[in-house]
């Protein structure tokens, strides 16, 4: 499994059938092609549909249906349209599950920062806001360490998503929970080792006695 | 009821200057024959409220690549690097609001509220220049409603008097924008004659539709 | 004509082709009955609908179509239906032309009270406060006194509706226009002396040098 | 996705003093089997939030006229003269709400808005008791988010799933309603097949329907 692949399926192990689930843009939205056996969600698209699916067929392209990214999407039997304050709506008002979102940097805390990097990059914080202030449950999915720089930091240098503590980082190296006493360190990679982790992340890491390999369901 | 107008005639009727609204995320649901008008008569200086500026040639992209922006307010523009550009060269004005709030800021300006009062963004630099409120115990930004000049909204279906409805993911922004805005000219993928549209399905009802942009000749 | 036909056929006389028109309950409900030939206006009931009309034949009573009393009605070719949310939008957001509302008092600064009488009737203020602080035009369309006690008076005693000026005030002895001067007698009935208006009415009115009669079209 | 329950069930599951959204406009699209067996269960002391209380007999005036509301935020309730009486009484507790924004603070309850900024109410006795906010030199009241632990609509159809359509001025409240509740419970007059109900024509999707009340057999 490479690192993406990795994540994405480890995140997917956190979905309970009758989840409402929003993917962010990138590498949080292959999340859907793991989803262990049995378990059924919705997946919300904030640009305004619950019930979005795989395209099935690249003839079907619709111009009308699409996701965050503008990408043709299909939809499900039962799926819903409707519009961007109703969208927002089920995010802010606390009828979104579970939201997974990519991250520049999570800090101590567990404060997300994951929309802009003053002077290089200002893409705009999108829906991101609105889902980490109002997602039940926010995992963040990212690569541990930026080309080396760690991204678990001891206090975000970057502007912050929102002041709301998230609920899960899941790297391609470990599985990390904010708590009200740090970063715990939940679980860690095949063939990786605690030394590893406590390498490449900045932030103190709270380490149990012992920490189990993440589990993957086929 | 709406008048029915060429896109031509409608677009004239916007001054350089002008604030529009413009329905679509990522070019989904944003009516494409007036984009074409825009940049086709050079409007000049524009603002434009818009969830994001699409992709280099994709909708309100056209518009920022004509250089016809002078001001943006928008949740999201990094799908389109020519936007980025303009900003940093100092071309174009970016307010960056997040998402949900825009579309609270939009639906307020049309339904006459005086503001939002959202817990997004709190803490951030999204709440700069923002009056804080608390209320049960919780702290919110006081978000102010908008409003534009024109809103340019994009519909599945119009009937003849200019109720709209909407299809799927292109319905996004285009009916909270047909309330906030002084004009109001809707474009549609097709026409039909009053009755067809049933009264559940008609999203935007048409006396607040100001223009229908008339129905082209199709070729084939 | 009877006083309510007076009324009403007057009130009728200052809707436009193309206006969003709200009648309330009663009284301004007939005003529908009386519109001038080739005025074509819609109309909004706010429990969710624009485009209601008569009710063409008892067999076609729907639990699901009805007025804001609860009364059964149609609707024509383009109705719209919404929740009532989107409802006061239109109201408040000054997307309704004309609201045509009962009184129990109008006073000098042309402030209106037609919600309660403390003590006596509590019905709740329904709409009413949303119609009057959001219509871009209020007509008042009420008898001109009660039972001989004006209803047009120096200054509200019951609890007013909103603090929004009225437009106009129609009563079956005179149309009355609250204005920053005050009220100006701007028409009187058929067979109606300025005198007996000026009887019939606590404020104080202004008299200008002519006073044309009211204005019907058939 | 919602479960399927009968309105026995459904309705045995809400406690005495329990805070009920009910939909409905004048007893137009209230739920009628579950107002029926709130009745023939004999729920005390409810706290509804309701647009009024219909006529004697009527939708929500049942409850009323049975005894089991103890408290009422409505905007309307002069077509029920037993509601006047028991308030009179003292055996009910009412506040009254302007329509649009009990509307909007039902709205804001399910959005997690914090508020609502309205210029409804202004200068009345409305205003009591209301923070008011000075926002672009104008007055507005600050009105509190409506949550219910039960939110009881009704649908003119749901798919096997929960998702509901409504019809015409039977929508009213419910949509909102259906957002702003701890448990939702939904009524529908018929149930369809998943896919019947297209996207565009669902109001409120299922993942925000807890229980769906059962189908009875009908005779005929």
């Amino acid at each position: 499994m490479d690192s993406k692949t990795l994540i994405a399926n480890r995140v997917a192990q956190e979905m309970k059938s009758g989840d409402l689930v929003n993917l962010g843009i990138g590498l949080p939205t292959l999340v859907a092609s793991y989803l262990p056996k049995g378990i059924e969600v919705s997946f919300q698209s904030e640009n305004g549909i619950i019930g979005m699916s795989m395209l099935p067929h690249p003839g079907l392209l619709d111009d009308d249906l699409t996701d965050a990214g503008g990408n043709p999407i299909g939809s499900v039997p039962g799926a819903c349209a409707f519009d961007s304050s109703f969208s927002f709506g089920l995010i802010r008002g606390g009828h979104l599950d579970v939201t997974v979102l990519g991250g520049l940097q999570v800090d101590e805390r567990g404060l997300l920062a994951n929309w802009m990097v003053p002077g290089k990059m200002v893409p705009g914080m999108g829906g991101a806001m609105d889902l980490v202030a109002g997602a039940k449950r926010v995992i963040v999915a990212m690569t541990h360490t930026a080309k080396g720089t760690p991204k678990i930091v001891k206090e975000c240098s970057l502007p912050l998503t929102a002041i709301r503590r998230v609920d899960l980082i899941v790297t391609e190296l470990a599985v990390i929970e904010p708590t009200d006493d740090g970063l715990v360190l939940r679980e860690i990679a095949p063939d990786v080792s605690v030394e590893q982790v406590l390498e490449a992340t900045e932030a103190a890491l709270i380490v149990p006695e012992s920490v189990p390999e993440m589990a993957f369901v086929a | 009821m709406s008048h029915i107008i060429s896109a031509a005639d409608a677009v004239a009727s916007i001054p350089d200057g002008a604030v529009l609204m413009i329905g679509g995320f990522m070019g989904a649901g944003t009516p494409p024959r007036l984009i074409n008008e825009l940049v086709r008569q050079e409007k000049k200086n524009l603002t434009i409220i818009a969830n994001d500026t699409a992709r280099p040639g994709v909708g309100i992209g056209k518009l920022v690549e004509a250089g016809l922006v002078s001001k943006l307010i928008t949740s999201h523009i990094g799908t389109n690097p020519m936007t980025q550009k303009q900003m940093i060269d100092g071309d174009i004005e970016v307010e960056l609001v997040p998402q949900g709030t825009l579309a609270e800021r939009v639906r307020a300006g049309g339904f006459g509220l005086g503001g939002v009062i959202t817990p997004t963004g709190v803490g951030t630099i999204a709440a700069e220049g923002r009056q804080t409120i608390e209320l049960q115990g919780k702290t919110y930004l006081v978000e102010l409603p908008l409003k534009a000049d024109f809103a340019l909204v994009n519909a599945k279906v119009s009937d003849y008097q200019g109720n709209l409805m909407y299809a799927l993911t292109a319905r996004n922004f285009n009916p909270l924008m047909a309330m906030a805005a002084d004009t109001v000219i809707a474009e549609a993928e097709s026409i039909v004659p009053v009755g067809v549209i049933a009264p559940d399905m008609i999203v935007t009802p048409h006396v607040v539709v100001d223009y229908l942009v008339a129905k082209e000749p199709s070729n084939g």
